[in-house]
């Protein structure tokens, strides 16, 4: 009589704490969990640890996703690709209030896959000899330069999707899987958002692309904002 | 100070390099306007490091989808016989060699085909896919504007910019001329209209090699 | 030669360990058996390593496909929010701690947990998914029966056979008794009907921890 | 105007010499490229080395798949996790006619999907301190017992799907996928057989299991057994 389903985002954060290691699905704003984030922000989290490809997103005058957090002093370190379009972290990060590991996105989405599929490191050429090789072993494979990458994991992964079961099953859709499926397999425990909430069985098992064993908490989502016309 | 090519020349020179059949990842920005010169009659998959191969053009109003965007971030459409992959496929994608193209913007090009695009003194750093689009991809086309907006030159003999990747790309396309990377040096290929090989030589700081042609 | 328990008895043994929502692997043969034995009202989703979690009974003639089997490449079905994947999420489940329990077959267990089951001298090698089972899964019970055809002890001192996986296996289930694989040792903790610690100790290689209450 | 359609098994495989290195999708019989692998049988190739993981598979006192490979003697070497049950692959071992290289079936899967992913080597618990670690490197990575695992690939991949269309995009069913999205990731000419050949544009591109850029050529299955009753 298993059922993972939360009523609300707040709720299913319920033992999210200050100092958490979170990572965030979502590319720009491709695939973000939207309520998840405004919920982690309503309850007030501080000092978290953000994974996720960009630190939000901008739009025109405004900015969108985690820059919430951002902005409001949530956030000790951000890993990830791609800061520079985001502004409230930009500023952030020239006052010294906010770590940065900057990782390849490619490396980045192979990192959290490691973790997940109980990988210990991995060789890749991606950055050997530059400046995001710096303290990281290398290894000439075939007269190549390559290095290792260690598995990146957290306490909890927030995800989204379009739709979900009961059990955790996700199906995503166009470009929103991105990190979501990596992020998902990675953390301690992994807090899916779907636009619609189905029962077992509803979902066509062979399209399913998380299997609901990666997932212990679902929810619908309370409010999916459109940001294009 | 010399014109030559406009940016959308440009695409149209880069887009001249597509094979029928060809999957070609663009960069952000100047290389997304390749997608408008594709010649009727090929049929090309352009790969946006998001999880999509077969992108259309960018999406009208009224077309758009929050979750279906470019590397861009901007909202984009898909062909028929598209498909979408999470992140670590799409980058497997790269990083195996399995995408014959990339077109991408670049800060600086040394002449051994070295990289700089990701950072520069006191800028905020950001790398994206660049890295493992340069170590996976065997054909990079730089698309880039020949100096920078203050009349320095970009096509250099060592990079003083952090590297993206080294000795990664094969060729360059800007506003003044074509160049091939080759094992001997940069190549002159092609002047823009109204371009001559002594404009080219003056805005470069790395020696080239130039064919009588066009000498 | 004491029979006690037989192999559905042992099977149902196994499944009372299974709690609800669990993702249980099971090895083929013998533990395939478990599947007859979950108390309704449990739901337990049964992952096969080629590509399945939620696993139902075997399929009944007319309801197979040749794309739908399981481990031992039986033709099989699936439950209500089943979900199925390539092999490389199959033991990303596997190796990254995902799957909660597997219940394996085996030659031989040590004292120490260390667990035999993939070949034997002058037989053909045949790994499987077992080491990456072992490797992965933090709960393994073995169910076998206690001795060989000929009668020697399966649970030793040290194993003979070339090792599955070191210190992986929890509990020992076979047709004498159950056992837990402790720091101290194995732990006698269940008799089956008929069966007394002496039985089982003269059946054993190793040594075993037998508490007031079973002696 | 690109095209990968083949009208024939044996066509597609027009260019696969003796002592090819080819790796073939299925588990069992499950997702195994039926035509490909008796065209291969018809064709007459020999010297193969077979990456599978089984070489073939028993059903009552008949062996189907690959074995009519190995029975023919066309195989050198195998690379592979459960040859155990068939019997053609067994006597000839016994005999010392075929080559046998064992791997745990999780590092198969991982070390094919390395090669096509561009990884060059990573780090397993899986098999540590046994038998098949013997000449690998190990590594204590936080307390625990690595080895190191190469990439595999293949000259062809021949692999099964369900639907595909003219550009090689491929769709799974049931536990057919298995080994064949990794394989046609691995190889440096990837072959796949379908039961439904289609357009481009017919198949839902969120349900794309295998996008084409991995497939070379594509055809039409020409037969299709049914082992079970």
């Amino acid at each position: 009589m298993l059922n993972k389903t939360y009523t609300s985002s707040l709720e299913a954060l319920h033992d999210v704490k200050d100092g958490a290691v979170i990572m965030f699905g979502g590319f720009g704003l491709a695939g973000i969990p939207q309520n998840l984030i405004r919920a982690l922000y309503e309850k007030g989290t501080k000092d978290i640890t953000v994974i996720s490809n960009n630190p939000g997103s901008r739009l025109g005058d405004n900015e969108y996703g985690l820059a919430i957090l951002f902005k409001a002093g949530r956030v000790k370190k951000y890993i990830g690709s791609y800061p520079t379009a985001t502004k409230s972290f930009k500023e952030l990060y020239d006052a010294g209030k906010v770590g940065l590991e900057l990782v390849p996105q490619g490396t980045l989405a192979e990192r959290i896959r490691a973790r997940g599929a109980g990988i210990g490191g991995f060789y890749v050429k991606t950055g050997a000899g530059t400046l995001l090789a710096k303290d990281k072993e290398s290894r000439d494979i075939k007269g190549e330069q390559y290095i290792l990458e260690q598995p990146l994991g957290a306490d909890f992964a927030f995800v989204k999707a379009y739709k979900g079961d009961f059990y955790g099953n996700l199906v995503y859709r166009y470009t929103g899987a991105n990190f979501n499926p990596l992020m998902a397999m990675a953390a301690a425990v992994t807090i899916a958002e779907v636009e619609e909430l189905v029962e077992p069985g509803m979902l066509d098992p062979n399209t399913i692309h998380t299997p609901g064993i990666f997932v212990k908490r679902i929810l619908k989502g309370e409010r999916y904002d459109r940001w294009y016309e | 100070m010399i014109a030559g090519m406009n940016e959308k020349e440009m695409a149209q020179r880069a887009a001249a390099e597509i094979r029928d059949g060809d999957c070609v990842n663009l960069g952000i920005g100047m290389p997304t306007m390749v997608l408008d010169f594709i010649p009727s009659g090929k049929t090309v998959f352009f790969h946006t490091e998001n999880g999509l191969l077969g992108m259309g053009g960018f999406a009208q109003k009224g077309e758009t989808h929050p979750d279906l965007v470019d590397a861009g971030k901007q909202p984009i459409t898909c062909i028929k016989g598209a498909s979408f992959f999470p992140s670590d496929i799409s980058f497997a994608m790269m990083r195996g060699g399995h995408i014959d193209l990339a077109i991408m913007g670049a800060y600086q090009v040394s002449e051994k085909g070295d990289l700089a695009n990701w950072t520069a003194p006191g800028m905020l750093p950001s790398i994206g896919g660049a890295m493992d689009i340069v170590a996976g991809i065997k054909n990079i086309i730089v698309m880039m504007s020949h100096t920078t907006r203050d009349g320095r030159p970009k096509i250099v003999r060592e990079l003083t910019y952090p590297a993206t990747g080294y000795g990664c790309v094969s060729m360059i396309i800007t506003n003044l001329c074509v160049m091939d990377v080759t094992d001997k040096g940069l190549l002159l290929k092609e002047l823009a209209n109204g371009v001559s090989a002594r404009d080219v030589l003056s805005a470069t700081e790395s020696s080239l090699i130039i064919p009588d042609t066009l000498s």
